[in-house]
């Protein structure tokens, strides 16, 4: 469990827009956060270490393996899952079958009990198709596809969005739990207060180039930061 | 000039494909025969291939009258196709169309157009001399006609009918659609007292109703139409040969006669084109008496075709000829043949199946012996026209 | 009374507006998939220029009712009237041509359109002559009001790119304009600051409140931040049924709504 | 949102101009059997291209729609044979053929109006092949499998239709005028909400346009082009027949939009114009027995090659206009 | 109209819809997982019959009694079909996963050529198989007597192919990957499938049912060229009837199909072609998804 995912000097663009433009970053043990604004490359970011992008250069490794170039299937049977921003269900399948296509594939602390204990309402709408639930039961059920495949370091594009107040308490709790455990955790997240619960480093993002990392607690603090990276302004 | 263009048409794609091949073996053969030439003029020959739609036969011809310039078309293969020529032709000055081995009635016989000949004959008059041999020979006063739902089969129906009918015969008509391929309801619905079957199918058509009708069990006796007892079907292999033994049918050949030209005609089909048909098809004799007639007529005029082939075509309007089968070929006032028909049955020769010619009706016209007033008051075959239901 | 919290969908008249014409009211609306009670007996009345918090946990029904609203699931069972007419049975884009604008909480965008062209849209969607030949002119008033409109939500820095090559958020953001376009009289919001970043929430908090005063808002949001502030009353739903009205200063302490939604921290 | 660029515009005046002094260039045949015959189909493609890269619909119909244009002038056609009845002048005949398409072409909209992408695709293959199967066995209206021959067009200028500068001429003036037609129509709000629909139908519901009467109306005018190219087609195929609307041609049809590419409506015409090249000098440059073969190579090359077609793979070599999204591994969101 | 005729038509009806079930199957299967509309699917067909013939013609011309032979056709149709799909979807679909328009077109493309090298290969002769001496000529059946027992095989052939693909497409995980595959390819290989190699495998087996259509129908109807669009239409009309993808669909649309064939032919012979498309075509303008295709995404 867990690994090392180093990322060097990415750089990613769609034909002539430049999204990623060399960013370098580390996960090891503890979870680590990657916050930023609207645009600014965090998703492009989760894709491309999943090979869902290709990359125009750069390296990104697990432990000393390269994994640019393998494409999403070698990339996740490699230890690294993804929950996608926008959730991303099947369709055709119900939610138990989510459940079943990944279920099983690696020996782990995750199986399909322990997820239905841990998100009760989607054991309730286990028959219920992809797309026949609630934006939070989606997101839910994305969560869990992911952490059912037991991967060694797990890639969160903004889980909390759409979750209910409760559960996203549930969640935070859940991901603290994982880490313990000894999964990699690296958390796209808007929603501060998750991402500063759950992770004690935060990585920030400016239009495609990690302009800081900080403590949690520091960024909380230093609203100068958080105006400066984040945009955020505190006038009301 | 000293190059005579031939351009030519045929179906060399889908169904029709076989048929087509044989059709460009036999002109091969009447044109190696004047070795190419007329007169020391060379024949030049442009080939080209439609799929037996109109529209697309149009767009070759266009091609090889307006692009390479041929003086002479032969072809096409099809009915629909042989209209749209004949349409064509009309807007044409100075060049003439000869027909290949289309044999809708209506191409002549009704708004026929002066530059377009026909020296093969047509569906109606293939049926000529079977009506009465059913009715007559075989004492069958009741038959159930399964046809295929187009122009061709309602001639050739027609052309059975008149004689039928005629003499006191009873017809059920069971139309089923080009392609189709599982009759087994149309099998289903054949009467319980009809005395034989009139099949007027082709290809594929012909060949499905045949197995099928041998699975079901069904033993009536089999009069087929021209295009039923083609080589394309003897020579394919399956159960529907069981059927196909002893089957009747007319049309303008056979494969066993004992006419000593045909008897040479196939050897030499045979000889050039070993990989050919056992014998040359009904597409291989109509291109070649078409092809044949325009030699003749070049020959005629001495390979002149200045004018606007006024010559040539006065001259093709008066060859009289033989074709392969022995029979004598003349033109009728619009410019379609007047030729014999033959009464064919298919034998087992040694392990293949032919047919054998075992009787004939001399010099059947276009409106089969009717006066062509009288003829064209019958009005156009169709899937009513005509018609003698039994009496029930 | 009014500021009393009611359980169990009893509705309640409202004081001061009870006189003018409601902007919605839902009677006993239900929707079912199968056998899934997603919305069952939910009887809302809304005052105009009233706002209105929806809130609940996942999978409670909200997105659900907006859709019976705007006619895209209609209702199974029930009626709904807007100001006073009825609309169960109305296809969704005369409900639309009534007033009403909303948001996706999936983004529904037209992808392979610029952002200026999907608001452009929007607010010709609320004009007569629909169906028009007529190109649009550099002078169109509706393009004009296009431009304002990626600007109030800002994208206008991103007013020509294709809508396919936008971020998640960025979409967010296009995606209340197009509600917005239309200048509704009935404005429903789904989360509609889910995906935005921590700089746009202030933005989105700060739009809200500029709406014209006579615009009646119905918001699901599980930012209370963002929901709270901006709503005169709070509607909270739990497997399909309103199980508590209230208001947002008295809603964080009611002790069910604690339970089953908001959780310890709040 | 300007209709064209500058630089489109000089280049269209062009092509225009080339395309007018044609006939002091070119013999006849290419006249009026290459490039009028491009000209026609591929208005029939234009129909398609239309619906295809506006309203995300693919409609295999347009065929049909022709044919019905077609069929309709033909059986009103003062000169067609088999004669039928109700013959009229040609100035009359043509403009009910049109309007019988266009009408043809809105209840196409209507029967496939909740249908989309491939089964769109299909319904309107679909309800082609029954059309062509329905005349092949009608012989009342349509003579079945013969079809109606003799179809020759009016005379123009004293001189008749199938005269290769008149019929050229004619072709011309009415595909430019179809193609302005279309790139006016598609930078209207009409034609936004169409590329709106083609995004997202539910959308455009919610924002107040009524869905089914603009795919009804898109459809319609679909028909309408269609409907001019059938008329001329028939005119130059001097009748028509269940062939010209069956299978074979309506796929040919698609492979002329396709080939030219869906993105832009200059794609049909060029498509056309390849198409009816090959179609013609194949059997000349390769082996008689086997040009179908080639037909698919060079079809298959193309579209094995280019996404969109030669429109696509020119801008790809010659880097005219913007690079598209990247199309591998697609784009997330 | 007899009783002995209803069902004789019925029974016809069924039987076809049997061959038809057969074929679109594999059709379906192909769309389902890939969202292929495979235009070549009528060529998968024809490849099985014609090479499958060939195998079986030349053990039958050399020894008359050789019963086997049809069932060594049988295989060989089906394996030729299966490689000829497979590089198919190898060389030309593989890559351009995801364009449906391209994707349909390149098969039109191949269809052509197809045809045409068959052509060239084989020669344009019809030919039909003899079906071996168990499965041919009639058996007895109450009430209409004696009835085809090939096609009566053909309908436990189709039940088999049917239950078959139902067990692997819900009860199995490939089968849940197959599904998520027609939904997010991209999602699916993040979940760690190998999605390439699905692909390759589902069309195999969506070809070789095409070819396994090919020697049945072979047996039961002649084949010459142009069965291929025969066939395409006929899977593209049963499978849109039926609902896309879905196994029990196919079933439905290819009863209705077979049997409404089969009646309209005996009913009203002319018009009984264009009674399928305007099933078709009613079906689909009240249910666009098909009879029990799920509704879009
Ligand atoms: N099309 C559908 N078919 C079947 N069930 C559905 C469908 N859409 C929604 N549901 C179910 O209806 C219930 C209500 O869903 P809804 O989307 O209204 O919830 P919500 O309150 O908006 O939740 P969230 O906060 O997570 O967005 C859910 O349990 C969901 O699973
Ligand atoms: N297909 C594309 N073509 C061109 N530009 C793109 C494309 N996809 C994304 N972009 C651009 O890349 C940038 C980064 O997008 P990305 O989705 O990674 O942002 P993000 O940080 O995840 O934002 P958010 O918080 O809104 O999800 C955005 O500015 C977006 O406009
Ligand atoms: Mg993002
Ligand atoms: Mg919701």
């Amino acid at each position: 469990m867990g690994g090392r995912l180093e990322i060097d000097d990415l750089h990613v663009n769609f034909g002539q827009a430049v999204i990623l433009q060399g960013v370098t970053l580390s996960l090891d043990r503890a979870p680590l956060s990657l916050v930023g604004r609207n645009g600014m490359g965090k998703s492009t970011l989760c894709h491309a270490i999943m090979g869902m992008v290709a990359a125009q250069k750069g390296s990104v490794t697990l432990d000393g393996r390269p994994l640019l170039g393998l494409g999403p299937s070698r990339v996740a049977r490699g230890g690294i899952a993804l929950v996608p921003q926008g959730r991303r269900m099947f369709p055709s399948l119900s939610v138990h079958e989510h459940l079943l296509l990944v279920a099983g594939r690696t020996k782990g602390a995750w199986t399909v009990e322990r997820v239905y204990e841990t998100f009760p309402r989607l054991a309730e709408r286990r028959r219920n198709g992809g797309n026949q639930l609630s934006g939070g039961e989606q997101q839910m059920l994305a969560i869990s596809r992911a952490l059912l495949m037991n991967p060694r370091i797990v890639i969160m594009d903004e889980p909390s969005e759409g979750l209910a107040p409760v559960i996203v308490d549930h969640l935070i709790e859940t991901l603290r739990a994982i880490a313990a455990e000894g999964m990699g955790v690296l958390l796209v997240e808007q929603n501060m207060r998750v991402a500063t619960s759950v992770s004690d480093q935060v990585a920030i993002m400016v239009t495609g180039q990690i302009a800081a990392t900080m403590p949690a607690r520091d960024l909380e603090a230093d609203r100068d930061a958080q105006r400066r990276y984040l945009g955020v302004s505190h006038g009301h | 000039q000293d190059v005579i263009k031939l351009g030519s048409i045929t179906t060399l794609e889908g169904p029709f494909a076989t048929g087509g091949q044989d059709a460009y073996r036999a002109m091969e053969m009447a044109l190696e025969e004047v070795d190419y030439t007329i007169d020391g003029k060379k024949i030049e020959w442009i080939r080209e291939s439609s799929n037996a739609q109109a529209d697309v036969a149009l767009a070759r011809a266009r091609k090889l009258i307006e692009q390479d310039n041929v003086d002479i078309i032969v072809g096409p293969l099809s009915g629909a196709e042989g209209i749209a020529l004949r349409d064509y032709s009309r807007t044409l000055d100075g060049k003439t169309i000869v027909n290949g081995s289309s044999g809708a009635a209506d191409t002549t016989l009704r708004d026929a157009s002066p530059n377009f000949f026909r020296f093969s004959t047509e569906g109606t008059q293939w049926m000529a001399g079977l009506g009465n041999h059913v009715y007559k020979d075989m004492n069958v006063e009741h038959v159930a006609l399964v046809a295929a739902d187009y122009a061709f089969p309602y001639a050739q129906a027609m052309g059975f009918m008149l004689e039928y009918c005629e003499a006191g015969g009873a017809v059920t008509k069971l139309w089923s659609p080009l392609n189709t391929t599982d009759f087994g309801s149309i099998i289903a619905n054949i009467p319980s007292d009809a005395g034989a079957i009139v099949l007027i199918q082709g290809g594929t058509d012909a060949l499905a109703f045949l197995t099928q009708y041998a699975e079901a069990g069904g033993d009536l006796p089999i009069i087929g139409g021209s295009i039923t007892a083609d080589q394309t079907l003897l020579s394919a292999r399956g159960p529907h040969q069981r059927l196909m033994e002893g089957m009747l049918a007319a049309g303008p050949i056979a494969d066993l006669n004992e006419d000593p030209m045909w008897v040479e005609w196939v050897a030499a089909y045979r000889e050039r084109f070993p990989d050919g048909f056992d014998s040359p098809s009904i597409h291989a004799f109509n291109y070649y008496t078409n092809t044949k007639a325009v030699l003749l007529a070049l020959d005629e005029v001495d390979g002149d075709l200045s004018d606007g082939q006024k010559a040539f075509q006065a001259a093709l309007a008066k060859v009289e000829f033989k074709n392969p089968m022995g029979a004598n070929v003349r033109l009728d006032e619009n410019r379609q043949a007047i030729s014999d028909i033959f009464l064919t049955r298919i034998v087992d020769d040694g392990g293949t199946l032919r047919t054998q010619a075992f009787g004939k009706t001399e010099g059947v016209t276009q409106t089969m012996g009717m006066d062509r007033e009288a003829f064209l008051a019958l009005g156009a075959p169709s899937r009513d026209n005509p018609d003698c239901p039994p009496a029930n | 009374m009014l500021d009393t919290t009611t359980r169990k969908g009893r509705t309640e008249t409202s004081g001061p507006t009870a006189a003018a014409t409601p902007a919605l009211v839902t009677e006993n609306v239900a929707r079912s998939f199968g056998a899934l009670k997603a919305v069952s007996n939910v009887s809302i009345t809304i005052a105009p220029g009233e706002r209105r918090a929806i809130l609940g946990p996942n999978g409670a029904g909200k997105t659900t009712l907006f859709n019976t609203i705007c006619g895209d699931h209609p209702p199974t069972a029930g009626r709904i009237l807007l100001f006073g007419e009825d609309i169960t049975h109305l296809q969704p884009h005369r409900r639309a041509r009534l007033g009403i604008g909303r948001t996706y909480q999936s983004s529904l965008l037209f992808d392979g359109l610029s952002v200026l062209e999907n608001l452009y849209l929007a607010v010709r969607g609320a004009m007569p002559g629909r169906l028009s030949l007529w190109k649009a002119g550099h002078d169109d008033p509706a393009l004009a009001k296009a431009r304002r409109l990626a600007e109030q939500v800002r994208v206008d820095t991103i007013a020509q790119a294709r809508i396919q090559s936008l971020s998640h958020g960025q979409r967010r953001q296009v995606e209340v304009g197009m509600a917005l376009a239309s200048d509704p009289r009935l404005l429903m919001l789904d989360e509609p600051a889910a995906g935005l970043s921590a700089a746009e929430r202030p933005e989105l908090v700060k739009l809200i409140r500029d709406l014209p005063r006579e615009l009646t808002l119905i918001l699901i949001e599980h930012d209370m931040d963002v929901a709270l502030p901006n709503s005169d009353k709070v509607t909270v739903m739990k497997d399909g049924e309103v199980v508590v009205d209230s208001t947002p200063d008295r809603i964080a302490d009611d002790p069910l709504v604690q339970a089953i939604y908001l959780g310890g921290e709040h | 949102m300007s209709l064209m660029s500058r630089s489109h515009w000089i280049l269209t005046a062009l092509v225009l101009a080339i395309l007018v002094s044609m006939p002091l260039l070119l013999p006849d045949f290419w006249l009026s059997g290459i490039l009028g015959r491009s000209l026609i189909y591929g208005i029939v493609a234009l129909s398609i291209t239309f619906l295809a890269s506006y309203g995300g619909f693919i409609s295999l119909a347009q065929t049909m729609l022709a044919g019905i244009a077609g069929y309709t002038v033909a059986i009103l056609a003062p000169t067609a044979i088999p004669a039928s009845a109700s013959a009229v002048s040609y100035w009359l005949a043509m403009p009910l053929a049109v309007l019988a398409a266009t009408v043809a072409g809105a209840v196409v909209g209507l029967i496939a109006i909740r249908t989309r992408d491939i089964y769109l695709l299909m319904i309107t293959l679909a309800l082609a092949v029954g059309f062509s199967l329905f005349a092949q066995s009608n012989i009342d209206w349509f003579n079945g499998y013969e079809g109606i021959r003799n179809v020759v067009g009016p005379d123009l200028f004293g001189l008749p239709f199938r005269t290769h500068a008149v019929f050229y001429y004619v072709s011309l003036t009415l595909a430019a005028l179809l193609y302005v037609l279309v790139l006016y129509v598609v930078r209207t709000p009409f034609g936004l909400v169409l590329q709106g629909i083609r995004d997202n139908p539910r959308r455009v519901a919610a924002l107040g346009y009524n869905v089914a009467v603009h795919r009804i109306a898109a459809f319609a005018m679909a028909g309408f082009i269609a409907g001019c190219g059938g008329v001329l087609i028939t005119f130059y195929n001097i009748g028509i027949t269940p062939g010209s609307i069956g299978m074979t041609a309506t796929v040919n049809v698609l492979v002329m939009s396709v080939i030219g590419g869906l993105g832009h409506p200059v794609g049909a015409f060029i498509g056309a114009v390849i198409f009816t090249l090959i179609d013609t000098f194949a059997a000349t440059i390769y082996d008689r027995d086997r040009f179908n073969t080639l037909i698919g190579l060079v079809f298959l090359g193309i579209v094995v090659a280019s996404p969109d077609g030669v429109l696509g793979l020119g801008k790809r070599l010659t880097g005219w206009g913007k690079r598209k999204d990247t199309e591998d591994g697609g784009t997330p969101h | 109209m007899s009783l002995q005729f209803m069902i004789t038509v019925t029974l016809n009806g069924l039987t076809l819809a049997a061959l038809y079930f057969i074929v679109a199957s594999g059709f379906s299967l192909i769309f389902g997982l890939m969202r292929t509309v495979n235009m070549a699917h009528g060529s998968l067909y024809m490849i099985g019959a014609y090479v499958g013939f060939a195998v079986f013609d030349s053990l039958y011309a050399s020894n008359a009694t050789a019963d086997y032979a049809w069932y060594v056709g049988l295989l060989a149709g089906v394996a030729a079909a299966a490689v000829a799909g497979v590089v198919m979807q190898v060389v030309f679909l593989g890559w351009m996963q995801g364009q449906e328009l391209r994707q349909a077109l390149v098969t039109i493309g191949l269809s052509i050529i197809i045809a045409d090298q068959l052509l060239a290969h084989f020669g344009g002769n019809p030919f039909q198989f003899f079906a071996p001496d168990a499965l041919f000529g009639p058996t007895p059946v109450p009430v209409i007597g004696r009835y085809s027992t090939f096609r009566l095989f053909q309908i436990g052939l189709a039940l088999a192919v049917g239950v078959g693909l139902w067990l692997l497409l819900n009860k199995t995980r490939l089968g849940i990957m197959v599904r998520a595959g027609v939904d997010d390819r991209q999602m699916l290989a993040a979940c760690g499938v190998n999605v390439p190699l699905i692909a390759v495998a589902t069309f195999a087996l969506g070809a070789g049912l095409a070819g396994l259509g090919g020697v049945v129908g072979a047996t039961a109807q002649p084949v010459a060229l142009g069965v291929d669009v025969k066939f395409l239409l006929t899977s593209l009309v049963v499978v849109i009837v039926g609902g896309m993808g879905s196994i029990g669909g196919t079933a439905i649309g290819a009863i209705l199909i077979g049997v409404a064939e089969q009646w309209g032919q005996a009913l009203f012979p002319t018009y009984s072609v264009i009674l399928t498309f305007a099933i078709m075509v009613a079906v689909l303008a009240v249910r666009p998804q098909g009879l029990l295709g799920r509704t879009g995404r």
